[in-house]
């Protein structure tokens, strides 16, 4: 069972809430539903759309063929969507929006009569809509009670849209109710920060990782840590340095054009060794490119960011859950390592709501301060696994250090071409010990059977799952871990291909790349998506 | 417990500053103020930290035992701010130099005076890039011909007193390097205050722009000039009495130009900072209370 | 024929430029110097030296065993480098310094007698060994007018130092005398800049990028040209793509920390295609590391610099007739294909003189704007070859522009996916040009004969030019142009080899990283330095 | 020829700014500027070029049908010293948002000012960052509640008029976006003036910051209140006068606070540069000749 439904209009209709209403109501009937975001960068009017994907079965992709229903705020709505309905397919709409196939819901009499204001359009739509499915009103009107915070007035509008249409098509393929989560990736990454006992979140705004700098404010009295946003990403990079130094579980996030300011001082994590997490959200680039929408292009910027040569962790969730998991894990090597962990995501991910049945994070950070400073303590201890024991300022009196010089154990300033030897080997002797823990926590999965292999990671995975249900002998080889890479695992993983083709969304097959560097595999086939959006399913298909 | 003395805040390194350098008298003043400071119950030595950015005046990294963060050209602000954030319970002294927080790293130096954040500024201005040996900085006088500049400069050099009092800083000062005395009260000032505090201090480079000399036969004290601190049109007024032109008919105010209890501190403005320093929590959350957030039932 | 001397004091006491003066000295014999200079991180103090290797064959390295010649200005010297003399060498050195075997010169009687400042005592020295060595008083003498402008107590001294040895060593095999050249890799930069019809260059200072500055801001009155200082890289590199979007040649500088700050403008670079070249002379890395010393760690933070994915240039010279000469590639490529063209040196080349035969660019750069502008001129037309005609402001009625987001033909901001397409297209179609063009420009050299190869680029070149001359059966396959990469000059040079070796100043071997991902070919054999220091010959050859 | 009219430099890039923006009173007064001063034979077409930050208001940049260069956030600055520097007789109008100019990017602000680099600034001054949909800025008042500040903010807002006169800025104004005619005058001044000059326009967003109200009742004109723009001291204190908080008592000056011809531009302080645009230049240096520098013979 499978249904589509696209809802449209201009920014500041409400175009977003409105499928977030309706994805989450039809979750709470038991069903899979994925909700991809689509808008332009301003504020009001232009062309915003949700493409909500309803499956009884787990769904993590949409498709620009097939909608069964559209939701038209406006006529743009129609003229850029009908073509993209299947035949049955029917258009909800206001009355004065012109289009074939249309249900009209005459949203102008309704908002007069509850004296509601304008934006509630969107509410009355989906009831429709919901109605037009056959789903109970009830838990539509749980989700908008939730949603809406207690908005009585949006409750009665959609009893209105909802007695407005018949239940045409009702699904009768109607699964179990469950509980599940309705996530977004940036919720995900969010919620696992603080799982991971987030102290600071500090960041600069930018698309798409903005939301997760509102959602980590939006709950910082509740779990007493801080959401703070400072002068620019350079000041955000600095301080999160010093916070962490000083102890705090701190994290930073931005997007590509950011991080490429954080260059200098990524390259000074490695050198100090201060523990640190970074979020990054990459969209269409290089330069701003087309900022509110996806690609993949930065990953080579991430794995090799700052200059100098130093170890860092490089993770690509690809999908809400793994966001929540690798968040999780990020944090642990990153504190436990004292090392630079970077969370890839892009804006696909972090703006798509996903339907996930649970998380089961593998591992439990910690700050990892020693309890007993010895009095001889040193920042910078030469060490079997070249982790140095950690302690903080006002721990104890013996100072402690962090610096972005060649340094002594003690931290001093060290010019003598030995000290540039012991502590290059010390810092990279982490290499080992963090992909041996690496390798027991999935870096590679591999889902689905076949000889034919598709290689990818991110967010790209969804498309894939979805495709390679519909194909046959194919599976699918996510990577994970991109730094330390998995080359055992990877090799494993596609030692029996017949067939291998990349699949990124971006110019150059970035993760090919490195896999070529890493593994000496190079793989010819590839399909490449770089129009600045998502993959799908069906676009993968036709290419292989 | 014995009471603490300036060399017991000695390290190992050597000192790699050229002989007569003004940062002796940082460094003296430095280790005076603290151990006082500790001496007189204000803090404990692990209390302390220090950040450095990139420059012959941020060597100071090495010569202080206690906490430090060696940080990058421009950026000891902050690491200063994330530190104080971590733990408003540490006493954060961030020195840099004039290029590093008035050329690369000048948008930290306002926003961090604009927060009020509540850390101590030391700016070691020799009006010079020294470290790498002699490139004119936003405080060199006009007509300075470095050797990136053999023509001379004729920008207008920057005022950090106006420019930080303008910005919001609530303790704004400035001392001349080779006045130890003076500059090791300021110092104590600063760090005791409750809020954003710089200390300009004038350092004579010998290597590349000596002004020992003129600071001798220039500077003033404003305290015995009637200065009143509390007045921001008179600390403003005193700011602009020197433009860092070496002109030889100018004074050269030194001192507390401005001081001001009256704002909250950056930190003091966060809930969970102000409850003291994040490391001692533990942290217990339940994962899957918290994933219940997005949960759907 | 090969002598070596050292020179060593305290910074502050003229080291560098007795070395530049006697190195110079030799070279207007007729022999060939190669002058390697060794300083920490302070203005006054510490231990500086210099070594000059001196040759009747071109040489451009040097060791650390086998001085002649110890010119010692403190103890420290003769305590530092005393164990790396040669049984038959001798130290100069003034009456207070203590040594074995040392040649006293009584420095304080002719600083007093001829009432010089202290500093002259290096003059007075350098002129002892050259007497030592044999050398005719009088191409001293020009060389110190030359280089010190007419200080003529300098002369003085120098006589009196000449005067106060006797002629013990002197060198027979006194090569023919010939007009050669004596310059560092920064002078060579600089100069190729010049050359390339520099208009702006425009750098925040930073060791080792600065002397270019240095250089570059004397010859300014001269040239007609402008040396320009900013308040910092991120404005340094936004202002140069403003100079250059408004027609000037323009060129910036810095080293591994300011460039990791320009990320974000270089990737607007790729974006704008504004024409740019950038000079990054690498230090030791991670973050501040050793300031003053050398490595190769930031290659591929060169190579990947910015987000997004966007076509550049990475030439990477290997001595200073090559910094000129690749200087101006830099310059005609950057300003044909209005890419960014980064030329990477460091420390070693940057810091350190050869002697140079000849030069003989191989390329005019030309500022590419097209004599008359159409009126419907476009300033991203899609062409053929990917490159869009540049025209500038002010040139004509017609706008021009520049724009970090993606953009249609004229100029103008758009979100849709199509023009993601064509433009990625357009921009990456340059590369196949570039490409063809650098194949001509001998992207990879080949020196010597033999089965055993060794890889490198950059200023390994010099010792490893050296150590093949005393090796049988080796040849050295230097990469000079990273990126684009020249897979099959590459692939061609390395096709006989039985054994392969990587030799890199670096700790992980990133070039060997780099040609596995574009060849396939994975160099397991490694010859990597990463104390700081540059490679030498010696150290080379106990490796292999 | 006959004249040129503002709407001659529209383009056919729709413009997607919310209905009632402020930024619509900057488009049209710009246009209107630049089109007078073309009639007036100040300059032609051809030699203006606009840069542009990112934000809302930088998409000014596909609205004016003139040169033009869109930068990134927060440096709308950079790049107009650099075309200045390139060619001097460009008229360069850089266009930057509060967060752009004031966060991102107050380092080039402050500079530029110092060089007297001339450029006109135009700070689309909303008090927030709008396009990634309602931060606070630099100049947010205090309390304002946007999504990454649910708390409120309590920092200090910076004073980018007080600022950047403190800085060496030759002309500052400030000018209300819906006054579109007194806007226009004061952009035209601007351009004209030589040497760095920063035009703060108060531009409500009727998004996130609607101050449309506040200021419609609280702006008043400098020149009708006797303020002298000659009169350095006289123009901070009225810098001063409105401290970027909605104060129900406050005055907000609007007009052209200070003005002074008394410095040399940057440009002019650039022998080569001063000659006119590089891009005219036929540069047939001899690379022999070059390389002689370093020749021993
Ligand atoms: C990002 C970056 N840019 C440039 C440098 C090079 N650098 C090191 S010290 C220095 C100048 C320091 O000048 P200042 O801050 O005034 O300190 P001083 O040496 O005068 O004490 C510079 C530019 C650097 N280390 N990092
Ligand atoms: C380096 C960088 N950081 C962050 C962003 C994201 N960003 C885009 S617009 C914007 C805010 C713009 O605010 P402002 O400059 O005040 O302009 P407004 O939208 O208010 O006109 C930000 C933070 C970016 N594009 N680049
Ligand atoms: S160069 Fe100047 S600032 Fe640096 S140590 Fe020497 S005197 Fe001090
Ligand atoms: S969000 Fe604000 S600044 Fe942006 S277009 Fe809308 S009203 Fe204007
Ligand atoms: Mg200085
Ligand atoms: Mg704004």
């Amino acid at each position: 069972m499978y249904r589509q439904i696209l809802i449209g209009g201009e920014a500041g209709q409400g175009i977003a809430k409105a499928a977030e209403i309706l994805g989450k109501a039809f979750v709470r009937e038991g069903f899979y539903v994925f909700n991809y975001r689509d808008y332009p960068s301003l504020i009001r009017g232009g062309h915003n759309f949700n493409v909500l994907a309803i499956s009884d079965e787990p769904i993590m992709s949409h498709e620009f063929e097939g909608h069964d229903i559209v939701i038209a705020l406006n006529d743009d709505t129609v003229v850029k969507h009908a073509a993209e309905m299947k035949d049955n397919a029917v258009i909800f709409a206001p009355n004065r929006v012109n289009a074939e196939k249309k249900i009209s819901v005459d949203t102008d009499a309704i908002i007069k009569e509850l004296n509601v204001p304008r934006i509630m359009e969107n509410t009355i739509l989906i009831a429709a809509a919901w109605k037009y499915f056959g789903m109970p009103f009830e838990s539509l009107e749980k989700t908008i009670r939730e949603e809406l915070k207690g908005n009585e007035a949006a409750v009665k509008a959609a009893r209105k849209g909802y007695d407005a249409v018949d239940a045409g098509h009702a699904i009768d393929e109607h699964p179990e109710r469950k509980p599940r989560y309705f996530i977004s990736g940036s919720q995900a990454v969010a919620l696992g920060a603080i799982a991971s006992g987030l102290d600071l979140y500090i960041a600069y705004p930018m698309t798409p990782a903005t939301p997760v700098l509102h959602y980590l404010a939006a709950l910082q009295t509740k779990y007493d840590y801080q959401a703070i946003q400072l002068e620019n990403e350079i000041a955000v990079a600095n301080a999160a340095l010093g916070a962490s130094y000083a102890g705090a579980m701190t994290m930073i996030g931005t997007s590509g054009g950011g991080f490429a300011l954080m260059g200098e001082a990524m390259s000074m994590q490695g050198m100090s060794e201060v523990p640190l997490v970074a979020y990054l959200a990459m969209r269409n680039a290089p330069s701003t490119g087309i900022p509110t929408y996806t690609g993949q292009g930065d990953l080579k910027m991430a794995v090799n960011i700052g200059h100098g040569e130093y170890p860092k962790v490089v993770v690509a969730p690809g999908d809400p859950r793994e966001a929540f998991e690798r968040t999780i894990e990020a944090f642990y090597l990153a504190y436990k390592y004292r090392v630079l962990s970077i969370i890839v995501s892009d804006k696909h991910l972090a703006e798509s709501t996903y339907t996930i049945d649970e998380f089961s994070p593998r591992v439990n950070p910690s700050r990892n301060i020693i309890d007993v400073v010895p009095s001889d303590y040193k920042s910078y201890e030469i060490t079997e696994t070249g982790v140095s024991p950690r302690a903080v300022p006002g721990q104890a009196d013996v100072p402690v250090r962090a610096t972005s010089y060649e340094h002594d154990e003690y931290g001093y300033t060290r010019e003598e071409g030995e000290w540039a030897i012991k502590m290059n080997d010390k810092r990279f002797r982490k290499v080992k010990y963090m992909a041996e823990e690496i390798a027991r926590l999935e870096p590679v999965s591999v889902y689905g059977e076949g000889n034919n292999v598709i290689v990818s990671w991110g967010s790209t995975k969804g498309a894939i799952m979805d495709a390679i249900k519909r194909l046959k002998g194919w599976k699918f080889v996510q990577v994970s871990y991109v730094e330390p890479f998995p080359v055992d695992q990877f090799k494993d993983a596609v030692k029996d291909a017949e067939r291998i083709v990349l699949v990124e969304n971006d110019v150059t097959g970035l993760l090919g790349q490195i896999i070529a560097e890493k593994t000496g595999i190079m793989i010819d086939e590839r399909v490449l998506r770089y129009d600045a959006r998502p993959l799908t399913p069906e676009y993968i298909i036709r290419r292989l | 417990m014995c009471a603490m003395t300036p060399n017991d805040l000695n390290t190992p390194a050597p000192i790699t500053w050229c002989p007569g350098c003004g940062n002796f008298g940082i460094l003296t003043a430095s280790k005076m103020a603290i151990a006082e400071l500790i001496n007189e119950g204000f803090a404990q030595r692990k209390d302390f930290v220090i950040t450095a950015d990139i420059g012959c005046g941020a060597k100071i990294y090495d010569y202080i035992n206690v906490n430090g963060f060696y940080g990058l050209h421009g950026r000891t602000i902050p690491p200063a701010v994330g530190i104080k954030l971590a733990n408003p319970e540490l006493k954060v002294i961030a020195y840099g130099g004039d290029g590093g927080l008035l050329n690369e790293g000048i948008s930290h130096l306002i926003h961090a005076a604009r927060y009020n954040s509540d850390i101590t500024v030391v700016l070691h201005n020799n009006q010079v890039f020294a470290l790498t040996t002699g490139q004119a900085t936003a405080t060199t006088e006009h007509g300075f011909k470095g050797k990136s500049t053999p023509l001379g400069t004729f920008e207008e050099p920057l005022n950090p007193i106006a420019l930080t009092l303008e910005a919001g800083a609530t303790f704004v000062a400035r001392e001349f390097a080779y006045d130890v005395a003076h500059l090791k009260e300021t110092l104590k000032a600063a760090i005791k205050h409750k809020g954003f505090s710089l200390v300009e201090v004038l350092q004579p480079c010998v290597s590349f722009h000596d002004t020992t000399q003129y600071f001798r036969e220039h500077v003033y004290r404003l305290e015995e000039d009637g200065h009143d601190p509390r007045n921001f049109e008179a600390a403003l007024k005193r700011a602009r009495e020197w433009n860092y032109d070496l002109n030889p008919d100018a004074g050269v105010p030194t001192g507390v130009f401005y001081v001001s209890e009256d704002r909250m501190s950056y930190e003091e403005g966060w809930p969970s900072v102000r409850k003291g320093p994040f490391w001692k929590r533990k942290r217990e959350r339940d994962w899957q209370e918290i994933v219940s957030l997005y949960g759907v039932e």
